[in-house]
């Protein structure tokens, strides 16, 4: 364990440095005489959503529940956030304060969806957290009073009194709460709590039987991953300056997230900051540049298909099953008692 | 009763699982008639060797001749569901029957690749007379039967393909005495009725007992193949699997 | 096999990316060429299901920028189409609008924004675009709270004008002008109890709110108020819920994309007899393609902040006829206000340049404020002081043969 | 004026901490019973109870004289402290140890010694029952030691927020812990291997060490479910041994096997169940000629 | 209309929504039993039969037969039938060679892995709709946008109310075409998996792979026969869809439908058959009486709302199996 322990804060120290200076580019490019890719903005975007995923990790990767709905969460810490910061609302209590409370409504919601799913199998908790996406969505539309419906709360003021205009300082304050936040994760995954929700998800019955309390394993992963999923939200509509409307935060977003817990390797938080890195930089720098130049090159319409909804999702996911040796004979359990890593049944070893 | 050619032949087969080699150059062979029995410690590659005779697992060396035809080698092999009609077939390890079917369809099941109703009619029978108790419970669902039960159905199942050669795996495994004496009895009668059988077993004692010949499978080679007479004597034999 | 077929995207990737860096740097070469060239974006949703109207907009600027040569004075105009749709939403996408304004802000060169289409991208630019003192000119904003008080949040229209100052105009009439145009059309038609249903957007339900309070205050009954779900396979349901509320006017603040056919379909399959009367987002061909003809025919009525192309008269009629010729299609309805929008900046351009007075983000702000009765493709109008346009020319159609026929035109 | 939903702010901010109130009280209600509603419903308690209820009505009916079926053929509390006691069972006996182990609550609702009204398999652990599984069930993905430290689980105090924070105390426990586990594989002859994946471990292997996680709880009692299967005689030998030292520590063991081999070499005392009725109890010498016994369960022939 | 009418009405709406969604839910449930994937490219193929179809219109000339005068002619019957026999082949082969191409060689992998792909098919078949969008364009008003949602041309005259053109209630030969059709479908899969080789090959297949393999059924062809079935049930199902709604677009048909019989599916025990039917049937009802007597915009929130509720209490749907947990 220690060994893993060093290589993965490595890693993550790798991933995280590299992001930190992606920005850079910005002041470089235009210093070597080329047009700046304002990659200060993407990168933002990164940390956004790295967060998001990591939170999709906990849930998925280390407890082994499949949420489909991760989305909704950030929906809610968005509106959290909006809600106790815009100006014509009474609240306005300022970034950081606003900040904690979205994660702490975050936590409550995903324990509010949690609870009552928490004995459903795979693939029923997916449809339910699609639902549940849904749900949110929509109410977020219906109860116009509260949240403005698809006007969206905005403008919300700009976090550190930074403007639009100071991308890069406003990327470093992010880069430091995506810091703190594989601090606090890594923390929980080589502590008790994490052994619980990986031991949760090796074999649910094991665990029980080890005294945990699968239940509450769950719970608090579903919390946790929420409460992330809620920050993130949170500071995407503050970098937005806005909610946007709900639609913005729809079953596309949580299978973005998706894919970036499996690009990089599920389970691993280096794999989700590379993912981030990854899969954002195919939607919101690849492809728009492609799309620019084949529009420049006279073939716009091409350029339009090129970029036409959810390309980024062509990717095929390179999952790496850890337990690499599928076994073909399956063993008696039910087979989709097994989620993420360990999908080849607990104890597969090959028949004799 | 032993012909000049082997109704199976395994030769010199390789196999396993990703990156693990499981078989390394298994070879033997079950003349017609035979009872053959296969022992070994877990782990050893017996259930391997079973499926890759059944095409589930490829080999990756190696050839396996089936009634004077090559069935399997290295890349290629006959297709799991050509070789039941051929009569080949396996009772796998831990019974696999269909716990959502009852137990006639269970046994139906078995007559899969069959077109001769009366036939089918005929082994049904059989199979009734064989298990009785099977007959008793034809309308439960299979999930509902206890091990031994499953067990027999599973061979009766088997049966119903009306096979040439039967290779069991581990039929006595997590069942009381009583019924292991049953199946080990029935076992007997089949092959008295000119059913060959392949079989693997941990309860080795019962299985060379029951057996013509046997081998020793070890790590993935076959270390030790006689009669089984001589193989219950053999000191080796007594020490690592009879427990003498 | 999985992990063969990433690394080829991984590779086809990053030769794309090869491939796109001689061309960043060639575009970027004529570095300080920025003096003689100026530039003019726009920000429209380019991906997804606004791009027939979307295309036909850039046209129209493309067309207002060549018939002046590509050039005011000397100076060349150069034209920018920016995609404010993402590919993750097939829509207009909120941070894609902000990197548009980012961007737009961080390039020196560009002096005016065209844009946007939807009025909810509007507001995430608008205040961006407001402090770094750049012109905005939307050809299709009608959400009357960006320019207006009194219609959405107390802090409306001040909150996106951080600097105080109004940088942002329009060339289309709002929302709260149409809606109770609407109201009166359905008035006239004899209607005395109105369903009222919307999308759900901004723009459908802005529109509807305000046709529902106009209506009311004409005394026409508003016996429902809902919003639909515009993925909805069919509003039979719904159509039968109307039916008995007894209505004999339904009006839909939607569009085209917000499934306003299958809603005409299935009102008119319902066997209810009501006149339905929709907005401006439904005045495409796509939306009588997508209800049947048969199910608009004589009772679908279709207001329009303006009216329809073929309909337009002197530099409107030059403006069709040139459009025909160049792109060799109709023009869709929005088209006209692409090329009016294009053309407001790059008079206020000549204007400058005709007075003597150097290009740059403040003089082409302040001259385009005084736009006074300009005499465009739309007629002659001004910006009033809130940057709207005093142009209220709102016409009524209807379907008649499959085709759209003006009923009636209002000043 | 055209306003759309817009109202007054205090009657917002009264709206919205009303809201969120409702939202927290509904949480805390639904969070109650969903946890409830957990374990009374849970499936496999209700599945193995039907299955149990179907399996004594079938006994039942097959008792000709129509004799009363003892719904509780045990008598833990004084039979069964610090002996190995083997279950022998036709029929049924695989539905037993999960029912003790907590899985199911048997017709009666009293076959469990400890008397707690939630009998979920995690209660009835943290009541100082371990077991083992008969088709291995260790935490594949997981290392030997983590495996081990998994099975600490109910010892361990650190909370969530301990853990996320690191606190001091989390991370002396989390030391302790380690040490331990380390200490259990030696115990388990499994102490090279600490750091390896469970998954990779040969077959033997797996079996120790699910002992040894089993062993990690401190258990008053630990259930052993077929541990000999799949062994060869060496490993019996070695197994045995283990058992024997298990229970020389001090923990009760509760053994279910078919391997007589085992079961006569090293059981302390035997009951013999058919059909969820205990037909015999004794020491090993008296389980072997009792011919209710051989009729019932081992057969004329004794095998193995 | 009096209250007792409107509800009735209601419930024959529901019924008729009810039965498509429950024909498309099918498939997912099919192939969810038998491979344990949820196919998330179902709906989109369901799509894609619509569009097969108004293409097919649009090739024949809809001008020709879309006349009145027609109506009642026996070619336009054949039409339909023609309809729903090419865009069931089309959808089942389109199907079974998604499976082909994609699942198979993942079959082994990760389910996390698979349901993934899943969704990665079904974003490009969304594309492919969104390009494709029922061509050729020219029969329909020039080629407008092809993401625009399209009319569909009522082939047979099915508006006559069988009630009488002056009764409050409207059941129209369309809603009695659709039990006529679906109906009978559904009812010859029950039988054909119950009945025949090949249905008890999938069952078995369903329970048990390996088994099924070494009782010598060919599970790789089962499987593709699954397949092609749930395919040709989503396109069967996506012409009358298209007859019912006179409408072809790709985001009500390939999201919302999908999505509402996926619903369906769950609700009613995924990878069991009555289930997915009685699942589409609970949900079009829902989708009646929600927009009927809450409102329409709660609509979405109303049937998730319920498929939650009832998960929680029976999880593994209404008619689905319980899983049982081995020890």
């Amino acid at each position: 364990m220690a060994a893993r322990f060093a290589s993965f804060a490595r890693g993550q120290l790798i991933a995280l440095g590299a992001l930190a200076l992606v920005p850079l580019l910005d002041l470089a490019l235009p210093a070597a005489g080329m047009e700046s890719l304002q990659l200060a903005g993407a990168s933002r975007s990164v940390v956004v959503f790295a967060i998001l995923a990591i939170g999709l990790n906990i849930v998925i990767g280390w407890t082994g529940l499949l949420n489909l709905g991760i989305a909704a969460f950030q929906a809610i810490g968005a509106y959290a956030f909006a809600i106790l910061t815009w100006e014509n609302y009474p609240f306005q209590i300022g970034f950081w304060p606003a900040l904690v409370a979205a994660a702490l409504i975050g936590a409550l919601a995903g324990a509010l969806l949690g609870a009552p799913t928490l004995r459903l199998r795979g693939d029923y908790l997916a449809i339910v957290t699609l639902g549940f996406g849904e749900i949110v969505q929509e109410t977020l539309k219906n109860v116009e009073v509260v949240t403005q419906g698809t006007k969206g709360i905005n403008p919300l003021p700009a976090p550190f009194g930074l403007t639009s205009d100071r991308a890069i300082l406003w990327f470093y304050a992010y880069l430091a709460i995506l810091v703190v936040v594989v601090y606090l994760c890594r923390n929980l995954e080589f502590s008790r709590m994490g052994r619980q929700w990986f031991a949760v998800r090796e074999d649910e019955l094991a665990a029980r039987c080890m005294g945990i309390e699968p239940d509450k394993a769950k719970l608090k992963a579903f919390a946790a991953g929420s409460a992330l999923a809620a920050v993130s939200g949170a500071l995407y509509a503050a970098a937005l300056g806005s909610t946007a409307e709900p639609a913005s935060y729809g079953f596309e977003i949580s299978i973005l997230a998706l894919c970036i817990v499996i690009v990089g390797g599920i389970g691993s938080i280096t794999g989700v900051l590379v993912g981030a890195m990854v899969m954002l930089g195919i939607t919101d720098v690849l492809l728009p540049l492609a799309s620019d130049k084949l529009q420049d090159a006279g073939i716009g319409s091409t350029a339009n298909v090129f970029s036409s909804p959810n390309n980024y999702k062509y990717l095929p996911a390179p999952g790496r099953p850890r337990c690499s040796t599928p076994s073909p004979v399956s063993t008696s359990r039910p087979r989709d008692a097994c989620w993420s890593r360990a999908m080849c049944p607990a104890g597969s070893s090959p028949p004799a | 009763m032993s012909s000049a050619q082997p109704l199976l032949e395994v030769k010199g087969i390789v196999a396993g699982y990703g990156s693990v080699e499981v078989l390394h150059q298994v070879s033997l062979e079950v003349r017609e008639g035979e009872i053959v029995s296969l022992i070994g410690g877990n782990g050893a590659g017996k259930s391997t060797t079973l499926m890759c005779t059944s095409g589930v697992v490829p080999l990756r060396a190696g050839e396996i001749w089936f009634a004077g035809k090559r069935i399997a080698q290295a890349g290629s092999g006959v297709r799991a569901d050509l070789l039941v009609p051929m009569g080949l077939v396996q009772v796998p390890e831990g019974r696999r029957i269909f716990p959502r079917m009852t137990v006639l369809e269970n046994l139906m099941m078995g007559a899969y690749t069959r077109n001769d109703p009366a036939g089918i009619a005929k082994d049904l029978e059989h199979v009734y007379q064989l298990f009785d108790i099977l007959k008793t419970r034809s309308s439960q669902l299979g999930g509902t039967l206890s091990g031994g039960e499953q067990q027999m159905l599973a061979i009766g199942r088997a049966i119903m393909s009306r096979p040439r050669l039967l290779m069991m795996d581990e039929p006595s495994m997590g069942i009381a005495p009583l019924l292991v004496a049953r199946i080990f009895e029935a076992v007997r009668e089949l092959n008295r009725e000119g059913l060959t059988i392949l079989l693997v077993e941990q309860n080795a004692r019962a299985a060379l007992k029951l057996s013509k010949r046997g081998y020793v499978l070890e790590t993935g080679r076959v270390t030790l193949s006689d009669d089984a007479d001589k193989l219950l004597v053999d000191p080796r034999v007594r020490e690592a699997y009879l427990g003498d | 096999m999985k992990n063969h077929a990433s690394h080829r995207l991984l590779r086809a990737a990053a030769s794309l990316f090869a491939l796109a860096l001689p061309g960043l740097a060639a575009s970027a070469a004529p570095a300080d060429a920025y003096a003689n060239s100026v530039k003019i974006v726009s920000s429209l949703p380019r991906t997804g299901s606004a791009n027939a109207q979307t295309t036909s907009m850039v046209n129209g600027i493309k067309m207002a920028i060549a018939e002046r040569g590509g050039k005011i004075g000397d100076v060349e105009i150069v034209y920018e189409d920016w995609d404010d749709a993402s590919p993750q939403r097939g829509n207009w996408d909120p941070a894609v609008e902000a990197a548009n304004a980012d961007k737009a802000i961080a390039d020196e060169a560009v002096l005016a924004y065209i844009g946007t289409y939807n009025s909810g991208a509007s507001k995430i630019s608008m205040p961006k675009l407001n402090s770094a003192g750049i012109v905005m000119v939307s050809p299709g904003n009608t959400y009357p709270g960006l320019t207006k008080a009194g219609f959405g949040e107390a802090n409306e229209p001040a909150v996106y004008r951080p600097s105080g100052k109004i940088n942002y105009f329009r060339v289309v009439p709002t929302d709260d002008v149409q809606g109770s145009v609407a109201a009166d059309y359905a008035k006239e038609l004899g209607a005395t109890k109105a369903y009222v249903l919307h999308d759900r957007e901004l723009y459908g339900k802005g529109i509807a709110d305000v046709f529902k309070k106009s209506a009311e205050g004409l005394g026409i009954q508003i016996v429902g108020f809902d919003g639909i779900d515009n993925k909805a396979s069919n509003y039979k349901s719904l159509a039968t819920k109307i039916k008995q509320s007894g209505a004999d006017l339904v009006y839909f603040g939607g569009t085209t994309q917000t499934n306003a056919g299958q809603l005409a379909k299935d009102i008119v399959a319902s066997g209810l007899k009501a006149k339905l009367l929709v907005p401006d987002g439904c005045f495409e061909e796509a939306f009588i393609s997508a209800a049947g003809a048969k199910a608009l025919e004589g009772r679908c009525f279709i207001t329009f902040g303006g009216v329809e192309a073929k309909a337009l008269t002197g530099k409107g009629k030059d403006f069709y006829e040139n459009y025909k010729k160049t792109y060799g299609g109709e023009p869709e309805g929005y088209a006209v206000y692409g090329y009016e929008s294009a053309n407001v900046v790059l008079a206020a351009m000549e204007r400058i340049h005709k007075a003597g007075g150097k290009l740059d983000r403040a003089s082409v702000l302040a001259e385009v404020g005084k736009t006074k009765d300009f005499a465009g493709a739309l007629g002659v109008w001004s910006f009033d002081e809130n940057g709207d346009t005093t142009n209220r020319t709102m016409s009524v159609n209807t379907v008649k043969d499959g085709k759209f026929t003006t009923v009636k035109v209002v000043q | 004026m055209l306003v759309s939903g817009h109202v007054p702010s205090r009657q917002l901010t009264a709206g919205v901490i009303a809201g969120f109130l409702g939202v927290g009280l509904a949480t805390a209600i639904l969070l109650t019973i969903a946890l409830r509603i957990n374990d009374v419903w849970s499936a496999s308690i209700v599945e193995l109870v039907a299955a149990q209820q179907l399996a004594m009505q079938q006994a039942r009916a097959a008792a000709a004289d129509g004799a009363a079926v003892a719904p509780i053929p045990f008598d833990w509390t004084e039979s069964a402290r610090r002996f190995i006691t083997t279950l022998l069972g036709g029929g049924l006996a695989w539905s037993w140890l999960p029912m003790i182990a907590g899985f199911a609550v048997g017709a009666s609702g009293r076959a469990v010694i400890w008397s707690r009204t939630r009998r979920t398999p995690d209660v009835v652990a943290s009541a100082g029952v371990a077991r083992t599984f008969q088709n291995i069930r260790l935490f594949p993905e997981l290392s030997l030691v983590e495996n081990v430290t998994v099975g600490m689980d109910r010892r361990l105090s650190t909370g969530f927020i301990g853990s996320l924070l690191a606190l001091p105390s989390a991370l002396r426990e989390r030391a302790q812990a380690r040490a331990e586990a380390l200490k259990l594989l030696q115990f388990v002859g499994l102490g090279e291997k600490a750091e390896d994946a469970a998954g990779n471990l040969p077959y033997g292997h797996q079996r120790r060490l699910e002992i040894a996680r089993a062993l990690a709880s401190r258990p008053d009692v630990i259930l052993l479910d077929e541990p000999a299967a799949g062994m060869n005689p060496t490993e019996t030998v070695d197994l045995m041994r283990l058992i024997r030292a298990i229970r020389d520590n001090g923990t009760t063991v509760v053994l279910i096997e078919h391997h007589m081999r085992v079961v006569m070499g090293i059981s302390d005392r035997i009951h013999v169940l058919q059909y969820g009725e205990k037909i015999a109890e004794g020491t090993p010498t008296e389980i072997r000629n009792d011919p209710k016994c051989i009729e019932a369960y081992l057969g004329k022939e004794e095998l193995g | 209309m009096t209250e007792t009418e409107v509800f009735f009405q209601q419930v024959i709406i529901g019924l008729s929504n009810g039965m498509i969604i429950a024909l498309v839910a099918l498939g997912y449930t099919m192939v969810y039993g038998i491979v344990e994937l949820i196919n998330f490219a179902h709906g989109d193929v369901f799509t894609l039969g619509g569009f097969l179809a108004l293409t097919i219109i649009g090739a024949l000339g809809a001008a020709a037969i879309i006349d009145p005068s027609t109506l009642g002619d026996s070619s336009n019957w054949m039409l339909l039938v023609g309809l729903v026999l090419a865009s069931g082949v089309f959808c089942g082969a389109l199907n079974m060679s998604i499976d082909r191409v994609v699942y198979k060689p993942l079959r082994r992998a990760s389910k996390l892995t698979q349901l993934v792909a899943a969704i990665g098919v079904s974003f490009i078949l969304v594309n492919i709709a969104q390009f494709w969008g029922g061509l050729p364009m020219e029969v329909f008003n020039d080629g407008v946008s092809a993401t625009a949602p399209k009319d569909f041309p009522d082939v047979l005259d099915w508006q006559t109310n069988l009630l009488g053109e002056d009764s409050a209630i409207a059941l129209r030969v369309e809603d009695v075409a659709i039990f006529a059709i679906t109906i009978p479908l559904m009812v010859g899969l029950t039988l054909f998996v119950k009945k025949t080789r090949l249905g008890r090959g999938m069952r078995a297949t369903a329970q048990n792979p390996v088994a099924a393999r070494l009782m010598g059924i060919d599970t790789d062809r089962v499987i593709s026969a699954t397949f092609a079935i749930g395919g040709f049930l989503a396109g069967a199902a996506s012409v009358m869809y298209a007859v019912f709604n006179n409408s072809i677009t790709y985001q009500q048909m390939g999201f919302r439908a999908g999505m509402d019989a996926f619903t369906a599916a769950v609700l009613g025990g995924i990878g069991s058959l009555p289930g997915a039917m009685l699942g589409g049937v609970l949900i079009g009802l829902i989708r009646a009486m929600s927009d009927q007597y809450i409102e329409t915009r709660w609509t979405n929130v109303v049937v998730f709302g319920v498929l939650i509720l009832i998960l929680v209490f029976r999880p593994s749907g209404l008619l689905g199996l319980k899983q049982r947990e081995k020890v």
